[in-house]
């Protein structure tokens, strides 16, 4: 084979690209002829879902992304927030869900590797890792090696690169079973007068390759398999992309000691579709063209054909233009790192890509055809049919409820896995994992960062408007418990197959959720990630919009934790309780049950509260603050009793029931504990200004205490079931 | 009996330890080094005395334990 | 005190390492390449943690056969005090100025924690500062920390005075709970614990600062 | 010519990896593994023709680079 593009176009051949008939007339459209077959490929990944969003794009468009902070919204590489002292935070959160159910270990890995190239893209030194993660039921045989896989796959990589891991969450659920979700996120810093864009500019600039080299890896499966590649069909297998952090290190710091210089005019990230898109968004983000000459793509396996060069997804790859002149400078600074430097192409001014091989042009395409006329659907969408309330009855044994809950798969400790990352490295970690947020203080200042990853995919399959306004909640009320102002968020969007309406009207809903909680918290969002089609024989996940929030704190010394400090602290709840226990962990885990309606988000009253509450740890009235979640009042004095190593005593009152009490996953609310004064002062200016509070009793003793006995945790006995589950149940891995 | 078991990746398949241990090597001034890539080798020293039964056991860890099947070929002697 | 950090192709705690220099001894340390042979005269050389060369082949193998090592051994064999901490550690062990091996964790896990150590020799050069038997908290983050040695190795160190630092309990399947061991002369120590990282309370504590002022204790 | 390595423990060395194996393999109910060892395996794309510059030059590799001659044997086969 000269070049690939003997191969005939047929439709099978349309078909297994991923194109509809419809979508493959419409590039005859727009190319004026018939694709080759480099050219089918390339349409094929950038016309992809993943590539267009062709399902989502129209939603998204509905979501706030703007405030006077924000310096970069969506549609960059991440989004670019202001910290004020001409700094700013980059941040972004994507998907890397299938291959890390193909091969655990490696999709993990290579998902954190892709989020950290799109942030150090733009500037940023990475300072932070966060990843979300939602497994199938424990009990699933999958599910053990997958987590293990994960996990490991995760620290191998953020390890190595030398980038603290600092938080995320661990969510189990049989809707995954099929499809688990890998969500990583990064968060980096740069200077806010040197942020880095994709868009090319200046005819004839060179076009500059750099990092590993290419391989086969990871080029779309179904089209490999076809007919035309049976002679040496074992080496041309696709394969799975294998993670090198090592030569990722090696690029993050070329790539900063070269945008030092003022060499570089634009920069770009190979993720998706490599070669592909990363060529096709700079030069139609620029308005110009790219002529490329895959003859000098430095390739790591023989006899590879444009196609594949165009396709491939190998790591660790980043395409720039150079200001004209600067190549030797440049190709210095990545040869001192002991990484390939290649001029691949120059800009051209014909608004196409074309691409040279052997001396002959291999493919030409109108860029604009590949973005702006990529199709965008609106697809039929129906909207999740209201629940109707349910009352959740009591269980007899309150005590053993909250054991099992606080000692079981959803709340017990996630230590095991955050043991396993580097949560230190770059010695700034002011806030550990384990806590409501992570909080990486700003190198060389006092301000710190504070991070936190959230969704309650209960809650959005309920109803995906409360579930999506919650996500945003949550995120906004743990950043705003360790005392950090909450400025902007991104997400990632996991949902199964949006060609069903029902699963549209739950991707729909959450969007509108997002954006009402996004508009009323001042809380925009400035990048994200849509993985679709999480489905396994027609049933899908749980829809999942994984939110990551960022928010910034002044002094790192006027930071909360969750722990009790000793005994003798007064223990303060801020907003009301109510009987929410409808789509709770303890509907479903301990009533076995999941109906009725989720719990309400009345974003004016979180706002109130939150401000209230962030207020008292600016001023320093306390240090001690956690939010109720997952399992209610009891899980939350759980965490502060073990965290602080103190038991507590507490009384409520009788308006409602007491598992109500104890389990209400009512939104909106906080614990402080502070000394008897300053608590009464709190209720006091709560009070006033109409805040809903309690004094619920006293930190002491070796137990969680309610109500003198009616419900009594033995603090060690709790600490040791909540800690000993995880590492139980990975202990019987293979 | 004893099973010598060699692991290796597949062809395709990014070798980064190979990488750098070719680039080490030509730091360190050895030349002619085209390639390398490293692989595993697990020995196992088994009570079972048939051949063929030893084989199918072996062959089947592989499978489920020792190799990651994705990424990986393996090979078994017995001897 | 005027300090290296030695930098590898893959070192990730070298800022770290500079900061905690910078600020425990007052001066800016000087960052040095692998690739260097040769670098300024200093009182005080570290191998900071990090993931050199991918820990590929074996953690620390092929840092141990650069350029600069060539020197940094020279340099140690002379009596200047030399630290490895982490990968440090591990490359310390590979070209042979300290015994032993770094192995694989016992657990196989990567293990990242506040670990409680026992100051096993108060008298070195860089352990002055701490008392005999004290209790110390330092962060771990290891993959690979599970120290070997022969017997007969492990029996001279112990009675030589050269285990600097135990495990209060096993961590990674140290032999002898060790995690950190000098060379009989004194002037070189390898440890896996990371005291670069506690040396302010807003880091969790402030144990790591008396190694560094051990040696500044000595240096005088 | 390919030089084929094989780095193993010496005896007497404690193997993590290899204690590893054998207990995954008797959780997951293959009986009868007395002794599971792990160990490197390295394959080596040489320019060189000569059979014994070549040994001689895999040697020197091994003992500089590839095997910690404290924990570990090396041997080598060249074909
Ligand atoms: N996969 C993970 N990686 C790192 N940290 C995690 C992970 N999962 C959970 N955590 C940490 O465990 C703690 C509890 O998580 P979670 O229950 O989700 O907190 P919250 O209810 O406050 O959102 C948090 O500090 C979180 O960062
Ligand atoms: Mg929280």
């Amino acid at each position: 084979m000269k070049n690939g593009n003997e191969i005939q176009i047929t439709p099978e051949l349309v078909k297994e690209h991923g194109l509809t008939v419809e979508e493959y007339e419409r590039i005859k459209r727009a190319m004026g002829r018939e694709p080759n077959y480099t050219e089918l490929g390339i349409y094929s990944v950038m016309w992809s879902e993943h590539c267009s969003y062709k399902s989502s794009r129209l939603h998204l468009k509905k979501l706030p992304t703007k405030a006077p902070w924000v310096i970069q919204g969506p549609g960059e590489n991440a989004g670019v927030i202001d910290i004020g002292d001409g700094q700013a935070a980059i941040f972004k959160m994507e998907s890397h869900n299938h291959p890390s159910y193909i091969e655990p270990y490696q999709g993990a890995a290579t998902g954190v590797g892709g989020i950290l190239r799109d942030v150090f893209t733009m500037g940023a030194r990475p300072v932070a890792n966060m990843n979300a993660l939602r497994f199938g039921e424990p009990n699933h045989p999958k599910t053990r090696h997958l987590v293990g896989g994960v996990v490991a796959g995760i620290g191998g990589y953020g390890n190595c690169v030398g980038v603290p891991t600092v938080g995320g969450e661990t969510n189990f659920d049989p809707s995954y079973n099929g499809n688990i979700l890998v969500n990583a996120m990064t968060v980096g810093l740069a200077d806010a007068e040197k942020i880095f864009y994709c868009a090319a500019a200046g005819v004839g600039n060179p076009v500059v390759y750099v990092g590993s080299k290419t391989g086969r890896d990871g080029i779309h499966g179904a089209t490999m398999a076809s007919a035309e590649f049976t002679d040496d069909s074992e080496e041309k297998r696709p394969t799975v992309q294998v993670g090198d952090p090592f030569t990722e290190k090696l690029l993050i710091e070329a790539c900063l000691e070269l945008m030092a210089t003022d060499a570089i005019i634009a920069i770009q990230d190979m993720g998706a579709a490599g070669l592909t898109s990363s060529s096709v968004e700079m030069a139609s983000k620029g308005g110009v063209g790219f002529e490329l000459n895959l003859d000098n793509v430095p390739q790591r396996e023989a006899n590879m054909l444009p196609y594949e060069m165009m396709l491939s997804e190998s790591q660790e790859r980043m395409l720039m233009v150079l200001k004209p002149g600067r190549e030797d400078m440049a190709k210095a600074i990545f040869e001192k790192w002991e990484l390939d430097f290649a001029v691949i192409g120059h800009i051209t001014d014909t608004g196409k890509l074309t691409l040279k091989f052997k001396g002959e042009t291999v493919g030409d395409i109108p860029l604009d055809s590949l973005t702006d006329d990529a199709p965008e659907y609106d697809r039929p969408w129906v909207p999740t049919p209201k629940r109707e309330a349910v009352s959740v009855k009591a269980v007899d044994d309150l005590n053993k409820a909250a054991m099992d809950l606080i000692g079981g798969p959803n709340l017990c400790s996630r230590r095991w896995i955050w043991e396993q990352y580097d949560h230190m490295v770059m010695g700034d970690t002011i806030q550990r994992p384990g806590g409501d947020a992570a909080v990486v203080r700003v190198h060389g200042t006092m301000k710190g960062l504070a991070i936190s990853t959230d969704v309650t995919p209960r809650y959005c399959f309920a109803d995906p408007v409360e579930g999506g306004k919650q996500a945003v909640a949550e995120t906004w009320r743990n950043i705003t418990a360790v005392g950090a102002l909450p400025l902007a968020i991104t997400n990632c969007l996991n949902f199964g197959n949006p060609e069903r309406k029902d699963i549209m009207g739950q991707f729909v809903g959450c969007l509108e959720g997002m954006g009402e909680a996004c508009r009323a918290l001042d809380y925009p969002i400035v990048s994200g990630n849509v993985s679709l089609y999480n489905e396994t024989n027609g049933k899908g996940i749980l829809p999942t919009p994984a939110i990551g929030g960022v928010g910034v704190m002044q002094d790192i010394d006027r930071m909360a934790t969750i722990a009790f400090e000793g005994a003798g602290q007064t223990v303060v709840l801020i907003g009301e309780t109510k009987d929410e226990l409808g789509a709770s962990l303890y509907q479903r885990e301990i009533v076995g049950e999941d109906a009725g309606l989720p719990p309400v988000v009345d974003l004016a009253v979180e706002r109130r509260n939150g401000d209230f509450v962030r207020a008292l740890i600016e001023n320093g009235q306390v240090t001690t603050c956690h939010d109720l979640s997952d399992g209610g009042l009891i899980a939350a004095l759980a965490d502060m009793a073990m965290a602080g190593g103190v038991g507590v005593d507490v009384t409520v009152d009788d308006t409602l029931p007491l598992h109500a009490h104890l389990f209400s996953e009512s939104q909106a609310r906080y614990l402080v504990a502070t000394d008897a004064d300053t608590a009464e002062q709190i209720r006091k200016e709560a009070k006033d200004a109409g805040i809903p509070v309690t004094v619920l009793g006293e930190t002491g003793g070796d137990s969680i205490n309610v109500n003198g006995g009616a419900v009594k945790l033995d603090l060690k006995a709790l600490k040791s079931a909540h800690e000993g589950w995880l590492p139980n149940y990975m202990a019987n891995a293979s | 009996m004893k099973a010598r078991i060699h692991v290796t990746l597949k062809n395709g398949v990014l070798d980064p330890q190979g990488k750098a241990i070719e680039h080490a090597l030509s730091n360190m001034g050895f030349d002619g080094v085209n390639e390398a890539r490293q692989g595993k080798f697990i020995e196992l020293e088994l009570s079972e005395t048939d051949r063929a039964k030893a084989e199918a056991s072996v062959d089947e860890m592989c499978r489920k334990l020792l190799a990651n099947t994705v990424i990986e070929n393996y090979s078994i002697e017995l001897e | 005190m005027k300090s290296a950090v030695i930098v590898f192709p893959g070192s990730n705690c070298d800022r770290d390492m500079a900061v905690a220099l910078e600020k425990i001894t007052g001066t800016k340390p000087l960052m040095v390449w692998h690739q260097e042979y040769d670098f300024d005269k200093v009182d005080f050389i570290a191998l900071p943690g990090g993931f050199s060369y991918g820990d590929y082949l074996r953690c620390g193998a092929m840092s141990a056969r650069s350029h600069v090592m060539k020197e940094v051994i020279k340099r140690a064999e002379d009596g200047v005090p030399t630290f490895g901490v982490c990968n440090g550690f591990q490359i310390l062990t590979e070209t042979g100025l300290l015994p032993g091996a770094l192995m694989r964790n016992a657990n196989l896990h990567f293990v990242c924690k506040d670990v409680t150590l026992t100051v096993e020799n108060a008298d070195s050069m860089f352990t002055n500062a701490y008392d005999k038997g004290q209790e110390i908290t330092i962060p771990v983050a290891h993959h690979d920390g599970n120290y070997f040695a022969d017997d007969e190795t492990l029996n001279r160190l112990e009675g030589e005075g050269q285990v600097a630092f135990k495990y209060a309990s096993d961590i990674n399947g140290a032999q002898r709970r060790i995690a950190g061991v000098m060379n009989a002369r004194g002037n070189v120590l390898g440890m896996m614990p990371h005291p670069e990282r506690m040396i302010e309370p807003a880091l969790g504590g402030s144990d790591g600062r008396k190694m560094f002022e051990s040696v500044m204790n000595r240096l005088g």
